[in-house]
């Protein structure tokens, strides 16, 4: 996939990385190209994502939806059905797979809304690995039960207490476990950001996705859908959709968080905005939410996983190729989605993948009755309740949360 | 005089010469100022000034928090340049910027470089370009007859030292140990290996840092290299003890 | 499956209703059977499971556990991975098109734990069909996250304010509300208890449990298993997986809460404890843990899901035949299993689950490592997490749960 | 005389007889003996005397409140036999058990049915068991000579009535509406068709319960069934306005 200089999408990528892990990205470099070329490896990977999580997942009808806007076809791509509830344990488990190759001992990763923790924490407990989770410690203290999960199955998780105490800082300090302990340690990098050859691993991993969407489609319908829709924060599930219609005369979709909007700088929205520009950061070239002197700025977004500073460098350079379509949801546009989309089809997106089905159901009814999309469900919303209830302010699940309280204090 | 010549000439009077470090804005820029005014006159050799970033990847918690700090207190790229310029115009040693790629990428190499050259500052060090990439960085340096000091770590191959060494100019820093700064290294240690093979790789003069703090580990490395570098102790000593405490630091070391 | 008199097994079944639901029983019998006669229904069903939920659900091979106990080679049957994140949604989804063809537009259910409630829910939401769900009130208190989503798929839930006011009240509420609504109303009873056709029925839509791991089990170990682990409350999950193997020479092992021990009266053993006897309540005849007079006693186990005062008709008369031995683990036990199994494998099985887990842990050990076990695991337990922390009683949510409720008061 | 000639002789000079209905226990054993008391003295025909159960599925808020709290205050089976006796051996009207399945199966169909007749106790009313599952059940009464009542919905069938008539005796019992005890029935309503069914399937007397409330509801039924039932109201009268309440009420049905 990479073209031009390895690492590097157009002018997006690279690997800005510390000198120390020169060495330890030159083998992660060769491994990868190593199991890339070995059929073995894929055909191993999908029969664990098949055992040990429900691959192939289901792609669902979304027919209530569908005839509620009385457009497009609906079908939805059921990633919250994975193991651990999100599109994040694909990478994992093939990650997993590639320390076991390297015969590293520990595996080290960041999590912001707790999920590609989970996920780490579960594939570390399966492969009998070391595992220690760096977390901002706000985050630590949002996502309490995401933290209590991974503790349950052995990983250390670490509050960092530094920067602005978030997803971008717990990436920071990961890297400076990894620069410390690369001999024996993997970091599991979450996202398609990061110093190559993260970006494209973690997307070949993810495009596991969109391989089963493509061919799923061509069962369900007769033929590939018009729009494919995905959720945008690094970019991993919407690399991994998306690389199934890449080369198809299909729309691609991707949506990024638009916060309160995306005039009032309260988002996250990388390329739907006007407000970022190319940066280096956190190991690589690409669009990041930063001021004119290169600080990073505060992002804002009702779902933990969005709100990352940066975009997958594969997404920055297919963003200027025109091969995707950016849009944004609006927190309020995101909560109306979810909320819909569980009356009507008793589906629970995450609040991230509530963005892509916002935009979806923007674009649905425009379109006609023989047309289809598909829908990336990147994760279940179960997980996020003390965030959707505090989005819904629901007073009894405030008056259960004081009561329970109330319990423990006395 | 360019900075190699600057370190080989100074070579001649002392055994190996010190650079110490500052965070611009730290505590303040009044500081800062008096910082280096103390390091000089206690007798330091050339000075890395780092301009704060919000994501200081390869920095130890000491540092970082310093660079937090500056720019919770407002630090803009700007008053580091004015502060810097005022530092190079009162003091007569080689001063370098210290920073991330992003901070330079984003004013541009370029107007970076031409900037550097306008205020005085003599080179740069920048841990997260890595020469494969370095191009423009190095390039746009080169055009202002400055220094971009790249860095050898203790697993860089042979063969990756001499690709290092070749893009850089100046001085090469030795990474004293793998991790990030601020932690121990344990001097006494045998990293001699690791200092011979540097100085086999190249003829540029050699500093080493990560972990110095007392005068004893500048003695263990005496012979191998041409610079002691100081980072995170005195940030250290200037949190505890003041001006006044960095001055008796400085002293010690001599 | 029925023998002897219809909707009896054995002594125990039959369908001991008012009159005024006569009628409706009669039409649900009738669908029944001609469902049970009809190979498309069978197929419409699995193609819906295999599309909404994500069925085959797969068979893991633990690794980890097999090693650890050095005995049987265990392997685990996923019904965690489905939608809703447990077995209830086969049933569930079963009796839904089954709704649809009687043309009914509401129906009703008990639940406990939330989990059956939630399933319903989700089941309504997909199928169009107005939802009441009734619950006993301190189940409303103890299981709140699970009511809020059932109220956010548009169900209405309704706390249960008689008798103990726990699942078995739900279930005469339940039933309260049908002799009132039975014309356009169907009760979607939750396991296989109840008034004849239900304990059937339900074992019937959860017997695709069964028929997938006998395959998957074939095709994994090219042999059947030696013995099969399922907990047991209503007794659906059970009867769902042991129905693959019902007629072959594979142990089936049932597991029924042991609560404090089965010698305290505090747990909910019906088989397993020599405290049940057979009566008749709910509308069928079985083993209930009752007092000499009639009444039902109280039960407890750290699971919601398993402290129901009855047990399968079904599994009653396969205990009289000695087809399935029972036995019970206590909480203690179950929390030292659910611990290991995290930990081992990176599975959270539900509190409920956690017991078959229990006991095949306390045989593996002495079986030979050419033998092979399956247990079910019919549910995650990251839903549980408030009761999973309060059992590991965990500091650090405590705190959180301190602080959370700190920012809903101010 | 049995309970089908008493009712028979008894319609001789009335129009129509009262069954009233209590929860043995409720609010206690002394209040029990003393509601019935005032019942008999105020004129009712024959009693329905609920033994509590813990899953009263066919019962509405008010009777299974009752029931709860009786059995919460102690009530055990044998306490409930002790009161009946005592009750059938004061006063001369028929007396039925209400209760479900469970209490009579657990005590043995035939030692309950062998107790009934020791204590005086007629028949008994036993919702959940259907004419299907009744066979150890009739069985067990017939051969003390009692009378299992067994009930009519409005959506029984006409064949269904013949079955249930064939397996009941003493009187049918004509459940006014679906739905539970306690709620309201609109007798103004037409539910003529459905005793007019109900009186050409059996040749037994019947009586008609489920939501009465007040005379006009009495008047309603009267030419159609032999028997009012009062279950739920005179609970919430007894609740509200206590025995005195209970004899006025009583009173004003007649
Ligand atoms: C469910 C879900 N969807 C999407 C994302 C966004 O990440 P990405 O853009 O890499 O898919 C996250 C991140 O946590 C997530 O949890
Ligand atoms: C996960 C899970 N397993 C098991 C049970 C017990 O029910 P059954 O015995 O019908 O499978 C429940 C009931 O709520 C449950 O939620």
């Amino acid at each position: 996939m990479a073209e031009g200089k390895a690492g590097y999408f157009g002018e997006y990528g690279g690997a800005f990385i510390p000198e120390v892990l020169h060495a330890t990205f030159e083998e992660l470099n060769e491994k990868f190209t190593e199991i890339k070329a070995d059929p073995d490896f894929w055909q191993e990977y999908e029969n664990l994502m098949s055992t040990y999580s429900c691959r192939a997942t289901p792609l669902t009808y979304a027919d209530n939806l569908s005839r509620h806007f009385g457009g497009a076809q609906i079908y939805i791509k059921r990633e919250d059905l994975n193991h651990t509830g999100a599109h994040k344990v694909n990478n994992v488990m093939g990650q997993g797979l590639l320390v076991k190759r390297m015969g590293k001992k520990r595996v080290i990763a960041e999590t912001g809304a707790g999920q590609h923790g989970v996920a780490t924490a579960t594939m570390a407990a399966k492969f009998g690995l070391e595992c220690t989770i760096y977390m901002g410690e706000i985050d630590v203290l949002r996502q309490r039960p995401n933290v209590f999960w991974m503790e349950r199955m052995g990983a250390t998780v670490v509050p960092v207490k530094e920067g602005t105490r978030v997803l971008k800082d717990s990436i920071n300090e990961a890297f400076r476990d990894w620069v410390t302990n690369m001999d024996d340690t993997h970091y599991v990098l979450g996202t398609a950001c990061g110093p190559a050859p993260f970006p494209e691993m973690v997307s070949y991993f993810q495009s596991i996705i969109g391989k089963e969407a493509r061919r799923q489609s061509l069962e369900a319908t007769g033929k590939l859908p018009d729009s494919v829709y995905a959720c945008v924060g690094g970019g991993s599930n919407a690399m991994g959709i998306f690389q199934g219609f890449m080369d198809d005369d299909v729309e691609l979709v991707g949506v990024e968080a638009g916060g309160h909007g995306i005039d009032t700088h309260l988002h996250a929205s990388r390329i739907a905005s006007n407000d970022a520009t190319v940066g280096v950061a956190q190991g690589f070239r690409t669009y990041f939410l930063q001021n004119q002197d290169g600080q990073m700025n505060e992002t804002h977004s009702v779902s933990a996983g969005l709100d990352y500073i940066g975009i997958s460098p594969l997404l920055a350079n297919l963003a200027d190729q025109g091969r995707i379509r950016f849009e944004s949801a609006t927190d309020v546009e995101v909560i109306d989605a979810l909320s819909l989309t569980m009356k009507k089809e008793g589906l629970i997106p995450a609040l991230e993948t509530s963005h892509a089905f916002a935009q979806a159901f923007k674009d649905a009814p425009k379109m006609r009755s023989d047309q289809t999309i598909i829908i990336n469900q990147s994760g279940r919303g179960d997980k996020d309740i003390f965030t959707i209830a505090d989005a819904f302010d629901d007073p009894k699940w405030k008056q259960f949360i004081i009561e329970k309280a109330r319990q423990y204090e006395s | 005089m360019n900075l190699e010549n600057y370190i080989k000439a100074r070579r001649q009077q002392k055994d190996i010469l010190l650079m110490t470090h500052i965070v611009l804005g730290y505590p303040s820029f009044d500081d800062s100022l008096r910082l280096v005014e103390t390091m000089v006159k206690a007798g330091v050799d050339l000075m890395e000034l780092q301009i704060p970033f919000s994501e200081p990847m390869a920095d130890g918690p000491v540092i970082m928090k310093a660079s937090q700090e500056s720019l919770e207190n407002g630090a803009t790229l700007e008053r580091c340049f004015e502060t810097a310029e005022k530092i190079c115009s009162e003091f007569d040693i080689p001063f370098l910027f210290m920073s991330y790629c992003n901070i330079l990428h984003k004013y541009g190499f370029q107007p970076f470089a031409e900037k550097m050259k306008a205020i005085g500052i003599k080179g740069s060090i920048v841990p997260d370009i890595p020469p494969e990439d370095a191009q423009d960085y190095t390039a746009a340096m080169k055009q202002q007859q400055l220094d971009p000091i790249f860095l050898f770590a203790p697993n860089s191959s042979d063969a990756r030292m001499k690709t290092i060494e070749k893009t850089g100019s100046g001085f090469i820093y030795c990474v004293a140990r793998t991790g990030v700064t601020g932690s121990n290294t344990d001097f006494s240690e045998d990293i001699s290996d690791y200092l011979r093979r540097s100085r086999a790789a190249t003829d540029l003069p050699l500093a080493v840092g990560f972990g110095i703090k007392e005068k004893a580990d500048i003695d263990a490395v005496k012979g191998f290299v041409d610079i002691a570098i100081i980072g995170t102790e005195s940030i250290r000593v200037m949190d505890a003890s003041g001006l006044e405490g960095v001055d008796r630091f400085i002293r010690s070391l001599a």
